[in-house]
């Protein structure tokens, strides 16, 4: 596992899906498979107006770095690139991209969903979803 | 020992504090410092569902603290 | 299953990531799963120092709409776009690009990988691999 | 009657030629137009290994030809 064939990234500026594209990008790759998450306007029929991400800055990106060098491990891949945002976004917006390249296909897709599902479990990234007559932490209900 | 604690999501709204410092005698492993932060921080009962890190790695409730430890207080995560 | 959630291009310009994305992007949607393939520079040890795609055209692209229509019913999904490019490739250029939204992410990945996987086994489209030594058409040891 | 047939990729490289026009009282199904062509086109021999389309539909053995309709010799295909 090399280390400069991961690329972190937590932002407050917007993310680039071409970024992360030409990080993977290899000719020694046949595919690329990309995620990017988008904010939808609809969580349980109550419509969200806009989002917050909060996150713990530091652990965050030790957290992405280990699903980035885990992926890299357990498939055969080449390069992945984890980028997350942090702060405030809009119906639309892109708080995660994941891309991954790989000499097969296969290979490619195991392990961006490898990578988002982990992100979506171990990332210490919280989402705020705000509401016309209220917010509340996503996955909070206590 | 002394350890800082910090909070994030719902249970920084619930505190309402992005940070606490906490000194006692009675800090030893993970364990003993929600039972001493239950005690102090009561509202923190209604939430009791979040995982800890201590210095940016997660730990199991049978960690051993250390003097100067900085511990984080991890709600369910949500990002993606 | 709605025509204008389909997106279907056989072109011989350079595709675009971008425009696919664009396509399928959507206020309902959560997630977004791409492939994009791209042409490597070994095949079976050898060095492919070019690639031309020629195709049936009018069926290629009446079976690319059949994936997008079948990948639209089989799986939760929004909007889809497949397209695919003709002519002469260079090394790292983008031979197909397959873009899928859905409200949650699993359905996505799914239907991405249902239609590069079926656009591999049914659409007529056909590759030259050119190296230093000859050039073979792929799949197609008689 | 006659039909018009497309050939791509190897096939048409072995037979050196993009279209070819037959004519004859003996096509009735795909097959019988199989057998046809295998005759006159013996280097076809060598690479068996094809599906056919008429009028741009994947079409079985069994498939009646009708006069005038397009059909297309189908290597496997590599596009992706």
């Amino acid at each position: 596992m090399k280390k400069e064939n991961i690329s972190i990234l937590l932002t407050s500026e917007k993310l680039n899906i071409q970024t992360c594209y030409d990080f993977v990008q290899d000719s020694s790759c046949g595919g690329i498979a990309l995620f990017v998450g988008t904010v939808r306007n609809l969580t349980k029929e109550k419509e969200v107006t806009q989002l917050d991400f909060s996150s713990y800055g530091p652990m965050a990106e030790k957290e992405m770095q280990k699903i980035a060098a885990q992926a890299l491990e357990k498939f055969d891949i080449l390069k992945i690139a984890i980028h997350h945002v942090e702060g405030e976004l809009n119906i639309g917006d892109i708080p995660v991209i994941i891309a991954v390249s790989a000499p097969h296909r296969k290979a490619a897709f195991a392990a961006c969903q490898f990578a988002i599902d982990t992100l979506k479990e171990t990332v210490p990234i919280w989402k705020k979803e705000h509401f016309t007559d209220g917010e509340v932490w996503v996955n909070s209900t206590p | 020992m002394k350890v800082t604690i910090l909070l994030f999501g719902i249970v920084r709204d619930i505190v309402q504090s992005g940070s606490i410092s906490l000194e006692s005698d009675s800090i030893s492993t993970v364990a003993s410092l929600k039972t001493l932060l239950f005690e102090k921080y009561s509202k923190l009962k209604t939430y009791s569902n979040f995982s800890i890190a201590v210095n940016e790695e997660y730990v199991e409730d049978s960690y051993v603290l250390k003097n100067n430890d900085t511990v984080a207080i991890i709600p369910p995560v949500s990002g993606g």
